[in-house]
């Protein structure tokens, strides 16, 4: 019997998954069990990282892509993510930054830089453009998350800059982490 | 006919052009770009030769280097796909100095239907209906181009008079944003075309884009072979096409054939091409352009006329009479294309990068799948996002959606985030299988998955394969299985 | 329409009906023996129930267990696909006895048609040609039997009464071999059908196979859908089938498409079958036996009518009236399916068995495999051996066999013999490019490889990817692999 | 450089493949030296046991699957075998038994014995049907290579057979491993 603690990755609790390998010596039926209920799971074949299972008849072909604990699940079409944690329940670090203020701003894709509307210094607004990429031989828009101050200039323009690159550091704004 | 010909070209309509010509016994010529030295189109040619570079510009967009391998290697003719060099007024007429065949209308045709000004003038003379605009200097005069804008009226579409697939295109609501949107735009379209002319349009509100499909030969005649519905766009660019379209009727559809096609005999057309319209939702249609190449959205085509079209092309450009004559040409069933995206719905449609770490294709009958990479690719920042087109036949449209759908639900990409499940979110939503289309369709109706909740399978799945559920730290199913890693030996091509 | 419907078969039929059915939204129930548990068949439906047992009358032929399976799980009705249970009268019967709808014609009907003789009766008195022939019964009396065969004049055809598919078949050259020929016919019908019966026919030289695909419903509808030419032949066995033949002008084809349809309706014949005739060279042609269920060939009407036979099947079965009327049915192109068969073509065809430690389907535009089996498959002596189904669709007759000789340069299939090569051969030797088709075809143009010489490239590939190349034993090319051998990993599924 | 010993099945002598690493240090660049002719081969990408080939520009998809020293090679649709041979040139022990008389008769394919014809003792001639069997849903009837007589039947009808079993072993012939 093993245990796997798996969540969503918005969630904060984890699911227990229990996993049984029944019939000793038989390949392929386990029994899952997964908040009140129990399946019945035959795994009729499998390749490294996908596999067929019969649950409760029902065939489910599934693929699994990991990226260190954070799993790709492909079902039917649609692709889930689901994070691994460990039994040692570490509080999550509580989402800090997903709501508090940005402290720079970083290429979403790799591309070509093609104009830089600020310079250290500047003050801006939310949603002002700050910057104008070309990525994928598209152009776009990056803009202000927030109300703030340019610390400092990163890039120029004509710069190939790598996917999460930063671009133009912030200078602290009124919020911080332990505000929300 | 040809007995070499070169495909000037990478990607699914590199592979596509492959299999017409090896067919027809013709030695397929592939080029490639240094990323692209291990693609699948390099594998499905029968000779290739490289092109060095990393870049388009310095690959596939350079005319020079691929007409001096196509004389080094005693080519026939050049195929120049769709982008690149496919509506390059200069290519065409450097193949023709060479003494190569451009398989494509005559440098004149492209260059005049590709100057989307001299093509709207060409088109409102021959009689056909245009839409209001203004093709003065945009970048003179700030007054003049407020004025022209304000007699057109608001909503206003700024456009590339060398454009195509959205780029350098902005709509305007408002007089305040109508310089730094020609701005952009011109900025836009000299960094894709070298050309950075803008021309105003009278923005028509929930249109549809209607395309005929037009074929012409040397000896005079031209047909069409009916239309596509291009409605379903996102950031200007098709991701859904059909045929037919749900809202034409056998008088309109007449109608807007006959259009083009007397539009295109004006010109002398040759070959294969697209006169795109829109229209509105009172049954009005107006000229937008004509695209003088194949078009991506060309195997709807194929799949209701029964017809392989770059086997008609290969015989228009090697001076034989059209393989088809209009009486001859009928719409059976209904086809649908989705294109498949590296990119991420939820995201703006961003570009996703990365690596095809699990690629399964749907198979079945009646499905096609046109793509050009496989498991182990690398959608890399050089080259468009598009992965693949999935294209479904069925005898009505429904039956065409329910195929889409079942071969979308097996359809498997991991590694990029994609637009597979939007795709069939969209085939689904009630207003789509009405036939309500639109081309704000998307932005009209919110798509997203009806629900956030992790199906059951998908916990049993991630339990199963994780690697928690064995006691050596391996997965459970994955512990019996061989040494290597998850993903290392899936199939994937690598170097040696 | 029906929501469940069980697929009582297996291999490359099964995963085809599957298809259709998950289309329309009935969720598809499969049947597997005990070497099938991982079968490419199983992982295509919707759910899937163990027939335990190994062999075929252990398992896919107990029609007990399969409507008991059905019962248990709230089956609709029943789809037979061909061979095992699709031609057996009681299992309909029983079918529908348990309130399931059993997809094919009433058990009356596959009785009739099912026994040679009565067929044969029935068809001439609704005025079709038949072959003379007797049908005494054979085993009785050794001198009736020379008589009877006399008065027909050799070369004479034993065949099984209950038969198909070239089992329980003799040709007899002369006298002294027709009571042994009699005899095995009479024990392999026996073994294969569970009735012995057989009778005698008179043979007809370099006839060719030629036979309508027919469809009725309910309501008293019935229509052909065009001919197939299965002149192709190995071991009375069809192996390349096309559509339309190359033999039929448009008048005998209204011909034969009509005495097959009037014969159908005096039997009161629903759901989909095949009359099959042999047509001599003088354009003659005689009925030989009705196929009551869904043909092997079957993709070859579906790619020149564009209709899905599965999908009309289902709504025949379902009471509903024919989705299509004689003048709505045309014949458009031309297509032509191959066999792909585990089978040694210089061994008399030989069965080969073994596992396929590479498989790699051709895929593109008009290209259709419907297969059963994936790399890693075990091709075992309990199954028949054809591994797959070609087929190819082009405008006209050259365009297809261009289309399928691409098709086939591009299968690889290794770890048995197949027919590959060979069916190449068979489509460039230029008698059947003329379309010179006759049942006796391979007995009389010796077919095989027109050059023992191995191609450079094949010593070159040999010298690269031997284990001899490098200096540590490993290939010069594997030698940068993954550490797993050659072929363990090569992404075929295995049990966990 | 290494060099390389294949021969196809049917021949005695084996052709010497030089193959030189061209470049060291980058990848996928041969020199394959076959007869008088030297081949520049680029490995475009290579799977294990498939390959794709880039040979005086032309693109040359190729598949290899071995069993011991054989190799299947599959190009363009067609199958072919080599042979490895070992360096030290044993002389290939000269086709005994190709074409003189066998000993016994084997199963060629695994399947059901339906009828035996023959018992122990029996003579038999050239071509006389022996043992029908059925494999595959169709009966094969196993007849003699040549004249004979049977020492031993080693099945019995309805029993379930392995491809390769034997099924009568026949007295020693006129002919043995010496004569032609």
């Amino acid at each position: 019997m093993s245990e796997i603690l798996l969540k969503s990755p918005g969630r904060e609790t984890p699911v227990v998954v229990e996993v049984q390998r029944c019939r000793e010596g038989e390949c392929g039926d386990y029994r899952v069990q997964l908040d009140q209920d129990a399946h019945d799971v035959e795994v009729i074949c499998v390749d490294d990282g996908s596999a067929v299972l019969r649950i409760h008849g029902r065939i489910v072909p599934v693929c699994v892509l990991r990226d260190g604990n954070r799993m790709n699940v492909w079902v039917r079409g649609r692709i889930y993510v689901l994070e691994r944690v460990e039994r040692v329940a570490r509080r999550a670090s509580s989402g800090a930054a997903t709501t508090a203020q940005q402290s720079a701003l970083s290429a979403p894709m790799p591309g070509t830089i093609l104009k830089i509307h600020v310079s250290a210094g500047d003050s801006f607004a939310a949603h002002q453009p700050l910057i104008v990429m070309e990525s994928m031989k598209m152009e776009m828009t990056l803009s202000a998350p927030h109300d703030g101050r340019i610390r400092e200039v990163l890039c120029r323009p004509g710069q190939l800059v790598e996917m999460g690159a930063l671009l133009v550091r912030f200078e602290d704004g009124p919020g911080d982490e332990s505000s929300r | 006919m040809f007995k070499k010909v070169l495909i000037a070209n990478r990607g699914e309509i590199a592979v596509r052009i492959a299999a017409t010509l090896q067919e027809m016994g013709i030695t397929a010529v592939g080029v490639y770009s240094d990323p692209d030295r291990r693609a699948v189109h390099v594998r499905a040619c029968d000779e290739g030769y490289p092109l060095s570079g990393r870049t388009s510009s310095e690959t596939y967009l350079r005319g020079d280097k691929i007409i001096e391998i196509a004389k080094m290697h005693g080519v026939d003719a050049i195929h120049p796909g769709y982008g690149f060099l496919s509506e390059n007024e200069d290519f065409a007429q450097m193949c023709h100095d060479a003494g190569i065949t451009f398989i494509g209308p005559s440098p004149k045709v492209i260059r005049d239907m590709g100057d989307k000004i001299i093509a709207k003038t060409t088109f409102a003379a021959a009689g056909v209906p245009v839409v209001p605009g203004w093709s003065g200097d945009a970048s003179a005069d700030g007054k003049a181009l407020n004025s022209e804008a304000g007699r057109i009226g608001y909503p206003i579409l700024v456009k590339a008079a060398a454009g195509g697939g959205g780029k350098g295109m902005r709509v305007v609501e408002k007089e305040a944003d109508l310089a730094a949107a020609v701005e952009a735009a011109q900025r836009e379209a000299g960094a894709a075309f070298g050309d950075s002319r803008v021309f105003l349009e009278k923005y028509i509100t929930r249109p549809r884009h209607v395309e005929i499909q037009i074929f012409g030969d040397a000896h005079g005649n031209v047909v069409h072979l009916f239309e596509r519905e291009c409605s379903i766009q996102r950031r200007h660019q098709k991701i859904i096409e059909e045929s037919p379209s749900p809202a034409l009727t056998p008088e309109l559809r007449a109608k807007m054939g006959q259009a083009a096609v007397t539009a295109a005999k004006a010109i002398g057309y040759t070959n294969a091409g697209t006169v795109e319209f829109i229209l509105d939702p009172e049954g009005n249609f107006y000229f937008l352009e004509v695209n003088t190449r194949l078009q991506v959205e060309h195997p709807v085509t194929e799949l209701v006329t029964h017809r392989d079209l770059v086997r008609a092309q290969l015989h228009v450009a090697a001076g034989h009479p059209l393989p088809f004559s209009q009486d001859e040409l009928t719409q059976d069933g209904h086809a649908i294309e989705c294109r498949i995206y590296a990119e991420d719905p939820a995201r703006g449609f961003l570009p996703s990068i990365g690596t095809l770490g699990r690629y399964i294709e749907p198979r079945g009958p009646g499905i096609r799948v046109d793509s050009g990479v496989e498991q182990g690719s690398e959608v890399s920042v050089y080259y468009d996002p598009m992965l693949a087109k999935l294209i479904c036949r069925g005898r009505t449209r429904e039956e065409a959606i329910e195929k889409t759908v079942w071969a979308l639900d097996r359809y498997v990409i991991m590694g990029v985030t994609t637009n597979v499940a939007f795709l069939r979110d969209v085939l689904t939503h009630p207003e789509f299988q009405r036939g309500n289309l639109h081309t704000h369709f998307l932005a009209e109706h919110p798509i997203g998955p009806s629900t956030d909740e992790i199906p059951r399978d998908a916990w049993i799945a991630a339990a199963l394969l994780s690697g928690a559920a064995s006691s050596r730290g391996q997965s459970l199913l994955t512990a019996t299985a061989a040494p290597s890693g998850p993903w290392e030996s899936a199939g994937a091509w690598r170097g040696p």
